[in-house]
């Protein structure tokens, strides 16, 4: 077992390595813009990380069990499509109010557990792998919320969303409520990751599945939890989203799938499970997010190229946590 | 103190090697001589594999020289030993679990014809070596669905097909049955015939006494001992590995038998055993001896709710179901797999999350308590024994170490009925002991227990009463004087009289 | 009388505009049929040029079609195939984005992008006399927007307006808003936006009202979303205006053609639907309330 | 020896799931429409089918060896418009005629080649994860092509096109190119797959790298092989595209990564790597590009849910051969 002779040094490097290359964007983003170290420009940067930082967060404890979820960002569409759909639906028997604004969220919640159930089903009791369950899920969801908005954009009520919109840009003592609401997703995430049964069983899982069962956990559960709480996660995002422009069409959440899942991995969670943390995610998060900041705050190169300079940077920064041994 | 005169085909001079801070081998001396074949023995965790290892390139030394030939060789990949002429056969099994038998036997070494594989002359080879080995598996079978005797004899083939000069086996025999290992050491014989050197490890020192020419026993990472095998006895040699005066292995049956724990009737696990029946008390070891491939793993397994079986069981006089192994386990039903790797243990795990894995509703109050755990890990390692790095996967420990962290892992779900496969697999003589009475106090404290062994002795050695299985079914039950190798042999082999006359086997064929 | 199918093909939903489109083109088809019983309308939508291509093969292998009425995703790719259809003696009418050989359609319904982008451009340099700073939003990298940018530069050469910078907004409102979000961080002084479609705008707007900055007189979309073309006729000074781009074209593509079909007098040609500036005054006539877009 | 007893049903389920999962599609589709079973039709799909094939078989081979390539659609409209561009450049010097179209070709397959090259050292040598370097990758292909085209389509001469076509559109005894290739890269993939070395070493790394490399297998050059492979036929299959559609932009060979994907596991490969079969993905591809092929002989649902069945129809494709223990 030479494999991990080199343990000490690879959970080192794994660790300070995201950490690095946040710290060196951050760098590179306050020399070439002056106002990129402004509070107004570092809180947009947050509230944005804030839709995919708490679904990555879900799909942290997915991938760490050895799941995977194609579905999450059609996934958000569909819910938001669903919540405006009722809250406009709702608005001339509840009114502009308290009452509406939680109904809506109550259903954003709930079809996102239900998404992540029915996700959690086909994959744990049915057995089918959980890349072609939710590559179908996907197509599925990003269908009907383009059925349902009639191939245009749902709006919500305009009213409703003036009421609704402090959920987005409101907050308290100028931290605004996604930052806060993610940063408690992301210190529940960590505290269950690292500090519960759960988490352990994750690990366990995706670590060896077959170990796991024979030491009495209840495997398909706790994979039909990860992805429930995912889905759930979702909802929570969607609550977020939806009062940001008050619509949703078929072009929302497009690709937040690759965004999270690259965000898990890019924080050190390894893609074949086993092995995840929360708070390198939220590093993750927050690399994906800047390195598109720091590229609209500058113009050094084409536009065209921003997603070569993302691409880059997403595998360098991998490169520099990279302990693990070649060949993989 | 080499006695052979010939120069030594491979040998290590003052090797050491350390991972991280721990040194785990200092300064070893070994030497190995065509047409010999040496054994090397010591306790869980000495470094045998750990000096195989770096004997074949697949670890480099810290220090020292290994030397082929007697030139100092530096092996870069593990292409490079075996281009040598040398072979290992790993403590651990080394196969492709989705491939095929031929495909692993062939890994690496295919036959070609041209551009493409030589299929059939790769199947007719492997089927000529399986039959040398006795082993009756189809070559083009999976090796997942293999038993761990079966695929030990994969790996011997697979050794045996590569032109070896130098054959280096750890702890072949810890999975395979007498008759097994009879094969086998014929044909350790036969090569040594050959001349090819033989470098074997095995914690039946049975098997040492017989087939060795050289010995070298190591203790605490250093030898302490080599010569002419002929020059000790078992028990010197247990004693010189120990380091201490091993006197009786198995405790006294003092059982005090309580209330029925445990009855089972009509139970069958389809495709495997049917026609189950038996009974168990508080307090009492029940042996479960038979050939490997009899179904005792498959019948306790779906006991335990981890493959389904079906028919009457009571717990406690209640009736009960059980479908998965959560709900075995919380109606007091424990069962330790035979497999610590690849259903027993987490190797890339620590020690730490392994222990508890099976028992962290114990240590969780919606958070965990981890100061509890690493209590518990103290304790475990104490109780155990358990040596080596506490900080390393659980991969890196010895084999024999992480057998005894699987033992410490179950008893922390403090099981009123458990059922333990092959307990005491590659774990050495000492720490046998050890765990021999540690099973005797866990019936002593009132549980009930479930030895499957296919040591004989052990069996013998250890349980109240003996239940022997055939074909899946139960052939018999022994107890006391009546448990005899001889009888249970023939029980097993379905030979002979020896006709089971018990109450509980009256009870068991009703239905 | 003999059945007629029509078969038509146009990109999938994928932001306002698309499903503006999508939505007439689907009105039109029931319409049509309820009126024409002798016609049948096959359609079909595709999320990129391969498969539309794939559309059109199926269309007319196993839909035996008499007319295309075709929105191509893009024009190079959908030359050759919609060439095939042509030969094949099945009556073809483009939509929007035209063919890059000449002469395959029978007819022609187009938007005009250069000249959207010139509109677009006009309009804000009669707004800003005196020049001023402008950040440009941009759609999904590809001709049509090329040449509105295109368009767009030229008209506003002269006029002493500076463009601080251009990014893709992708047609897409969340994009959008982070871009203008970046945007403001980055420029102290923003005086106007074209955001060059409604989708944008609303991104926009949306950002801009976030950072509560009044630097910003005025943001101009385009292609005539509803909910904006009602905020000009509103008197809206954050919109004050918007540039048609109709996404009903493609109906009344649909329309002539069947019309075509039915009356075996062929309407072909080219019919520009050139793009008009739409500001308070003029705005009631292009308000749809019950269009989707 | 009844250890094997499940061995033969989980098998045979799992060979005959795909196939019969195709045969009621094709049913389906000759109830629908009767020209669907016109040979017209039939070439259509299978030429088309010809591009996510060819590129689904190099796709085999590196899911097999436990590895996975996100990046082959953007690296196919990348190669696609470096090719028009060469091609087009040469033109004045080279004229239309058959050197021209052999230098476009062999700049195709250079291409693939140095491409999964570059994927597979970055993955091989420098250890880092698939997933990551191929989402990199695909981002800067994409982006590359964004920026050769200047945010437009790059197109092939007119003249050079029509020289070009019959690679497309032409064949033998009724047969197009497209299809020839195809069978042939089948061909010779499932031969590659099941009697060589290199295809049992795939299989050995995807089950277990370490066993394979304590089997002196080079587990590094057959991993880099695979990409290698890949991005050739890569190169292959966008010989093929250009002369269909002439023309490369950001929209090309968008999604094709899900779809080879999706095929190759559809077809039984299993994604974690250790097994995989190069004819599954033959009906892998098969049946995707039926599902498309068989909404467009009918109008029974609204052109939104399209997705939706598709969707429905992979998941049920999977359930059909399904044969793996649920709890997984
Ligand atoms: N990769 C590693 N990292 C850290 N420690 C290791 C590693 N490999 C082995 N060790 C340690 O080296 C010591 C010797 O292990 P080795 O496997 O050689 O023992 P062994 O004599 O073969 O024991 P057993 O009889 O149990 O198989 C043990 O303490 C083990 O934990
Ligand atoms: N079809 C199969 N698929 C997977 N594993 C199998 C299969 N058949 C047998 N095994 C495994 O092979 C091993 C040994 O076979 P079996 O359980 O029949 O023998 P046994 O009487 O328990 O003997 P022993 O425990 O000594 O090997 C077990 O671990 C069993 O799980
Ligand atoms: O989709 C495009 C739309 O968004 C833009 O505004 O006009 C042209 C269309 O093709
Ligand atoms: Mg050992
Ligand atoms: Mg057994």
């Amino acid at each position: 077992m030479n494999t991990s002779a080199k343990a000490p040094r690879k959970v080192s490097m794994g660790v300070i390595g995201p950490i690095l290359a946040l710290i060196l964007l951050v760098i590179a983003g306050a020399l070439m813009n002056s106002n990129f170290l402004d509070w107004n420009n570092i809180s947009n940067v947050l509230a944005r990380s804030a839709f995919i930082g708490i679904i990555a967060v879900g799909m942290t404890f997915v991938i760490t069990a050895g799941g995977l979820d194609l579905s999450v960002g059609s996934m958000a569409a569909f819910i938001a499509g669903l919540m405006i759909l009722v809250m406009n639906t709702a608005l001339p028997v509840l009114g502009v109010g308290i009452p509406i604004v939680l109904l809506g969220m109550a259903v954003a919640l709930l079809a996102g557990i239900v998404a992540g159930l029915l996700n959690g089903i086909l994959i744990t009791r049915l057995g089918i792998e959980a890349f072609i369950v939710t590559l179908g899920s996907m197509g599925i969801y990003r269908s009907l919320v383009t059925w349902l908005a009639d191939g245009g954009t749902l709006s919500l009520d305009f009213t409703l969303r003036t009421f609704y919109q402090p959920v987005y840009y409101g907050g308290i003592f100028g931290v605004s409520w996604p930052i806060i609401v993610f940063a408690l997703v992301v210190v529940v995430g960590e505290v269950l990751m690292r500090a519960t049964a759960f988490g352990r069983h994750c690990a366990a899982i995706g670590s060896n599945d077959q170990v796991a069962r024979y030491s009495a956990v209840r495997v398909a559960r706790v994979r039909l939890l990860t992805y429930v709480m995912l889905g759930l996660l979702v909802g929570v995002a969607t609550i977020m989203y939806v009062p940001r422009l008050g619509s949703a069409s078929s072009a929302t959440g497009l690709l937040w799938e690759l965004e999270a899942i690259a965000a898990v991995i890019v924080g050190g969670t390894v893609l074949k499970g086993g092995f995840g943390r929360v708070w390198g995610t939220v590093i993750g998060v927050l690399i994906l997010t800047l390195i598109g900041n720091i590229l609209n705050l500058t113009d050094f190169v084409s536009p065209y190229l921003n997603g070569a300079i993302q691409g880059a940077i997403i595998i360098l920064a991998v490169i520099l946590q990279r302990g693990r041994k070649p060949g993989l | 103190m080499g006695i052979a005169v010939s120069t030594p085909i491979l040998a290590l001079s003052q090797v050491s090697r350390s991972f991280g801070p721990i040194e785990v081998l200092h300064s070893v001396d070994i030497a190995l001589h065509p047409g010999r074949v040496h054994a090397l023995i010591g306790e869980n965790g000495a470094g045998k594999s750990t000096m195989m290892k770096i004997m074949t390139g697949y670890q480099p030394p810290s220090a020292g020289r290994v030397l082929l030939d007697g030139a100092p060789v530096t092996f870069t990949d593990m292409g490079q030993a075996e281009a040598q002429g040398i072979s290992l056969i790993h403590q651990e099994f080394n196969l492709a679990e989705q491939l095929t038998v031929e495909q692993n036997i062939f890994l690496g070494a295919e036959l070609r014809r041209g551009w493409l594989l030589d299929k059939a002359a790769m199947r007719a080879k492997s089927r000529e070596l399986l039959a040398r080995l006795r082993c009756d598996v189809d070559p083009l079978s999976v090796i997942s669905t293999l038993s761990n005797s079966d695929k030990q004899m994969v790996e011997i083939a697979k050794a045996l097909l590569r032109d070896t000069r130098i054959l280096i086996m750890d702890e072949p025999t810890a999975v395979l049955t007498r008759t097994e290992t009879e094969v086998l050491l014929e044909q350790v014989r036969a090569l040594r015939d050959h001349g090819t050197a033989v470098l074997f490890t095995s914690h039946k020192l049975d098997e040492v006494s017989a087939i060795a020419d050289d010995l070298t026993i190591m203790r605490d990472g250093a030898v302490v001992w080599s010569g002419p095998a002929r020059d000790m006895d078992e028990h010197q040699m247990a004693e010189a590995m120990v380091g201490r005066e091993i006197s009786t292995l198995y405790p006294p049956k003092t059982a005090t038998q309580g209330a029925l724990a445990l009855e089972v009737e009509g139970f069958r696990v389809p495709g495997f055993a049917q026609d189950i029946g038996f009974t168990l008390r508080k307090g009492e070891i029940l042996g479960v001896a038979g050939l490997m491939g009899s179904g005792r793993t498959e019948t306790f397994e779906g006991l335990a709710g981890l493959r389904p079986g079906h028919g009457v069981v009571r717990i406690d006089g209640a009736p009960v179901t059980i479908r998965h192994p959560w709900e075995a386990l919380a109606m007091g039903l424990a069962y330790l797999t035979e497999d610590r790797k690849t259903r027993g243990l987490l190797l890339q795990k620590g020690l730490g999350e392994n222990l508890t894995l099976q028992a962290l509703h114990r240590f969780s109050n919606w958070l965990l308590d981890k100061r509890a755990e690493d209590a518990a890990l103290t304790r475990a390692v104490a109780d155990f024994d358990i040596r080596g790095s506490r900080d390393v996967d659980v991969g890196s420990l010895s084999g024999g170490n992480q057998q005894k962290l699987l033992f410490a892992k179950i008893m922390l779900s403090d099981p009123g009925i458990l059922v333990i496969d092959e307990p005491t697999r590659g774990i050495d003589i000492g720490t046998k002991q050890q765990m021999y009475q540690f099973i005797r106090k866990l019936a002593a404290e009132g549980r009930a227990i479930i030895v499957i062994s296919s040591e004989m002795q052990e069996v013998i050695g250890l349980a109240d009463r003996v239940l022997v299985m055939r074909q899946g079914r139960i052939a018999g039950e022994l107890a006391g004087p009546e448990m005899t190798e001889d009888a249970i042999v023939r029980l097993a082999m379905g030979v002979g009289a020896a006709a089971p006359a018990t109450g509980n086997r009256q009870k068991e064929t009703s239905e | 009388q003999e059945t007629k199918v029509i078969g038509v093909s146009i990109p999938a939903a994928t932001h306002g505009w698309a499903g503006g489109m999508n939505y007439f083109a689907q009105a039109a088809i029931t319409r049509l049929e309820a009126t024409y019983p002798e016609l049948d309308f096959v359609l079909s939508t595709a999320s990129d040029p391969s498969r539309q291509v794939n559309d059109i093969e199926d269309m007319l292998a196993t839909r035996n079609i008499d007319a295309l009425v075709v929105l191509p995703f893009e024009s190079e790719p959908l030359t050759g195939p919609v060439q095939a259809v042509a030969d094949a003696g099945v009556w073809v009418t483009v939509v929007d984005r035209g063919l890059s050989v000449e002469g395959i359609e029978d007819l022609y319904v187009a938007g005009d992008n250069p000249g959207f982008g010139r509109v677009s451009g006009e309009y804000m340099a009669s707004q800003m006399p005196d020049g001023g700073d402008i950040v440009v939003l941009r759609g999904i990298p590809t001709t049509i927007d090329n040449e509105r940018v295109a368009g767009f530069e030229e008209a506003i050469e002269g006029s002493g307006i500076n463009i601080l910078g251009m990014e893709h907004g992708n047609w897409n409102r969340d994009t959008s808003f982070t871009v203008m979000q970046d945007f403001l961080s980055r420029h102290e002084n923003i005086d106007a936006v074209w955001a060059s479609d409604d989708d944008m705008a609303i991104g926009v707007l949306a950002a801009i009202e976030a950072a509560g900055r009044d630097d910003i007189q005025f943001v101009l979309g385009g292609a005539g979303m509803k909910e904006m073309i009602q905020r000009a006729m509103e008197g809206d000074s954050m919109i004050p205006a918007n540039v048609t781009y109709p996404p009903s074209m493609i109906a009344s593509a649909i329309e002539v053609t069947a019309l075509g079909m039915v009356s075996q007098t062929p309407v072909s040609g080219e019919f520009i639907i050139g793009s008009v500036l739409v500001t308070q005054e003029n705005a009631e006539e292009f308000y749809y309330p019950d269009s989707p877009f």
